[in-house]
């Protein structure tokens, strides 16, 4: 598989294409908007949680393909999820885009958000992988901040 | 293509000879910063081996010679723009800082509560942030000349701006996304009826267009060695010698002044007046060396193949499904911006990057631009003197892979 | 003499192999702008000739590598002067800019009318004429810490001209003319006494004592990268994070900027804030090298000797009829001034040249030190790293023929 | 000669130790006041001008040698003299200085003030040769400004 192949696989190019739970809550209990500022990418992230567990997400906005399937394919792995579960996984996932490969027990547990390990090779792209998650621990946070922005 | 003042260029760029991810640089990125030349280079390693000493200061043979090496390079930008003297020439530390000294003293000096500054919907950041602020300062206004469709100035509702309440009209010679090149004496002459002082963001101008400060009849022109085949670290203000003695100084410190004492200061007459503390020596013998470059080449050889490659390019995009040129003004210069159906450009950026091709993608500082066209971002591919033909194909080749993804 | 960390240095500086109205050069100017290691140079060439790209703004890999270069240098920069975070540490064009910066921006978001701005009578200009205008525009008192007759701050006199209205204290490392080496920490504390803002001019310090911002206490200290063995064009603020993000931004255009709209504009977080536009980025790179260059000779080194070649000029300097120094403080670093009974300075500049010997003569933009000590001028020999016994002879050579003319 | 020694000539290095006519007329009818703000030269030149002819000149301040034995020169060549044969020896002072050789008859005219040809060795010390000479064009100009400073 060339760079390019790891990078934009045929999944991340389905989920850029037709993004699931591409919307916004309404109502919503938790919120968060995410911004990219150099490269214009921009989503907000809406949220149900009841006792703990994210029972609905969705995540809408625009930006390039792999921030894209990045919310999506997020949105799939955290509905129904307890918060520290996500939380958890949110740390897995930053920890494969940002430091050591994962052991195989930790990409097991990313499941399918491990599509997206490509990304590591391109230090620039890695924020676009990472925003909607910086935008989820911020609306999960008790301190959100309604707008995070990446750099 | 290779003619004339162009001829054998690129052997003159030695960079142009790396290979980036295993394929031979393609560099379309000298809208944001150019390339440098190996007399550029050579002349400022001389200055370092050889050369260097402080300027102004010493009385000793090789400070005399250094201060008279960079008030050469002043006499030549002021021949190069056409400037009414010598001392019309402050050197900068770039466009963004030129823009904002000129911001910073009209406020401190001109401006007024109520005034107006007008500015146009295609700036760069460095030519819309500083004026915001100028006129929050002061409680001017700051209203923007809208462009149509193509990119173009709207010279009717531009004309319908002006007006007695404006006093500084503030436009880009050549739009960093759009290619635009503006009618600059047209502009001028509008904003003159009201007696508006003009400053011209010259920072895609200085490289791509002959620049005649005269006969463009603006007060101020602003731009980057960078940007023109010179070193980071210096740019140009050049400006009417009367505003400049009339306006405050900008930054204050050693050079600047005439005397010090504790109760308090007087400052020296322009340019030095605007030069506090050590100039950047060395970069500013690199910027003569890239203005004896253009020189050299010529305006007649750098227009010619720019225009060939310009419309060599637009063509062959043409012949890709589903892409939207951004800015196709009636006068074009360097700059090629478009976006892909069903791509996001920075999906573009990176796969033309495994390619060896470098373009730019993104706002281009000019975020207020990208609402007006309704996109979040472009892809910029932007021309410089080395360009070529193949450079253009292997664009091309490039994008057609991108297709290949996203289809 | 040359052992340890200087031996064979001057063989890296391909300057001091240059000959100046027929005599080998001596050098002894450093004060004002330190000559080039060979390998700053060749860095610099290296990066124009193949890893040239803008910073920050392209996602194509040589703007990336340009990025993360001049990111290294940001780092290798908070690890010299133990900045307590990267974010610490703004690129400017040099100290000028760095004092204008931090004056202006003071003065926007924190001085008030009534407050008090302390400095000594040994700034150099660029640590005065800013606090002048930040007085003025604010409405802020300006007071001036005097120094005894041997060139040291009257700590005294200090105490007590520090007091509850004190808001900001500014003053530099270093002298530039007197040589002297402020007991930084003990004036940090006096001004933390009062919760003032410190600020500390290190333009001559940077090169000659180490620099530990932690320990010294201060809120920001300015260098340039010039008198450091490093190019023109760039300097450094190192400020505190806090003090940073609360106070508002100097500049404004590319790269400082959040998101900007007709309507108005956020601001990134320092250090992107403070960095308005195209960095000098080979600048940059090149003052990594010098700050390299800097380590790998060692602070044992550097110290050693330039105690012993200052103690040998002071000493020489003692043998040579009517000869007074200005300034023999307790500490004293590299620069020696001294006027010659008899002759004006100027004189004696223009015969040392002769002799090719350069040193500077003048008021040093410090004018008003030279009213402290009635003097309209001074000689000043100031040393670097690649001065030996031999440049102070061929010094005391050339006094003595100023001798033979001035009798 | 030795460039040296062509610019501290004896009759320089005499008039820097023993200025003549070195002190401030007082009353005046004509002043300016001339200073180089690199290097520190600072000079007062008074005039007593009747009928067209200066009658008393004095000059007094600081700076170099070259600058004061170029004050102390002037005084003594302009003394007596009317107002449009001084502005005619200054013009040939600063052509002397500034661009090209003198003719014969020139050198003359400017009888023991040639002396400071050696400056125009040494750019750097032009200006203070001119110092006290651009003082007097301004003391005898109708605009008097008080204050000209050269650089
Ligand atoms: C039109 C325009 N104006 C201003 C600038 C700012 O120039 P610099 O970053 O060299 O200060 C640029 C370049 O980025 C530009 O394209
Ligand atoms: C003590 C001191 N402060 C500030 C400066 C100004 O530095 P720069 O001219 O590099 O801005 C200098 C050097 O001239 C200096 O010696």
């Amino acid at each position: 598989m060339s760079r390019l192949e790891s990078l934009y696989q045929e999944l991340i190019l389905d989920h850029n294409k037709s993004p699931r739970n591409f919307g916004k809550l309404d109502p919503f209990t938790h919120y968060s908007h995410g911004i990219n500022p150099l490269c214009g990418d921009d989503y907000e992230v809406t949220l149900t949680v009841s006792d703990d567990v994210v029972v609905d997400a969705q995540f809408t906005g625009s930006g390039c393909a792999i921030s894209k399937a990045s919310g999506s394919l997020m949105t799939l792995a955290i509905i129904g999820q307890p918060v520290t579960t996500i939380i958890r996984l949110k740390n897995l996932f930053l920890k494969m885009l940002l430091t050591d490969t994962l052991t195989h027990d930790e990409r097991q547990q990313l499941g399918k958000l491990a599509v997206l390990e490509g990304v590591k090779k391109f230090p620039a792209r890695v924020k676009c992988a990472a925003l909607v998650w910086r935008a989820i621990e911020d609306a999960l946070s008790p301190s959100a901040t309604a707008t995070v922005s990446t750099e | 293509m290779e003619q004339g003042g162009v001829a054998g260029i690129r052997n003159q760029f030695p960079v142009l000879g790396r290979q980036v991810n295993d394929h031979p640089l393609v560099y379309l990125d000298s809208g944001a910063t150019t390339q440098k030349p190996r007399r550029v280079i050579d002349r400022m390693t001389q200055c370092l081996t050889r050369d260097y000493a402080t300027v102004h200061r010493g009385v000793y043979s090789m400070s005399q010679e250094s201060t008279e090496a960079c008030e050469r390079v002043r006499h030549l930008v002021a021949s190069f723009v056409n400037a009414r003297s010598v001392n019309e020439v402050v050197f900068t530390s770039g466009t963004t800082e030129s823009l904002n000294l000129i911001a910073t003293i009209l406020g401190r000096g001109y401006l007024k509560s109520g005034d107006e500054i007008l500015i146009t919907q295609m700036e760069h950041h460095a030519n819309i942030v500083p004026w915001q602020e100028v006129a929050k300062s002061v409680g001017a206004r700051l209203k923007v000349a809208p462009i149509d469709s193509s990119g173009d100035i709207r010279l009717d509702e531009f004309n319908s701006l002006v007006t007695d309440t404006t006093k500084v009209v503030a436009f880009t010679h050549v739009s960093n996304v759009l290619g635009t090149v503006n009618p600059v004496e047209d502009l001028v002459r509008i904003a003159k009826n009201v007696g508006a002082i003009v400053v011209v963001d010259g920072a895609q101008g200085i490289a791509h267009r002959p620049v005649d400060v005269r006969k463009m009849g603006c007060d101020f022109y602003c731009f980057s060695a960078h940007k023109a085949y010179g070193p980071t670290g210096v740019g140009v203000l050049v400006g009417r010698y009367d505003l400049l003695t009339q306006l405050p100084p900008y930054k204050f410190g050693g050079d600047m002044i005439e005397t010090v004492t504790f109760d308090g200061s007087t400052y020296a007459l322009p340019p030095a007046k605007f030069e506090a503390g050590t100039p950047p020596i060395v970069e500013i013998i690199g910027l003569g060396e890239a203005i004896q470059f253009l020189i050299d080449v010529g305006w007649h050889a750098l227009l010619a193949h720019e225009h060939q490659l310009i419309s060599y390019l637009m063509n062959q995009l043409s012949t890709i499904p589903g892409i939207q040129l951004i800015g196709t003004p009636r006068e074009k210069s360097a700059a090629v911006s478009f976006v892909m159906s069903g791509v996001h450009p920075h999906d573009v950026g990176t796969i033309l990057d495994q390619e060896g091709v470098a373009v730019r993608v993104g706002h281009h500082c000019a975020q207020p631009l990208m609402g007006v066209y309704n996109v979040p971002a472009t892809i910029r591919a932007s021309l410089g003197v080395y360009n070529n033909y193949q450079d253009i194909d292997r664009l091309i080749e490039a994008l057609l892979t991108v297709r290949k993804y996203f289809s």
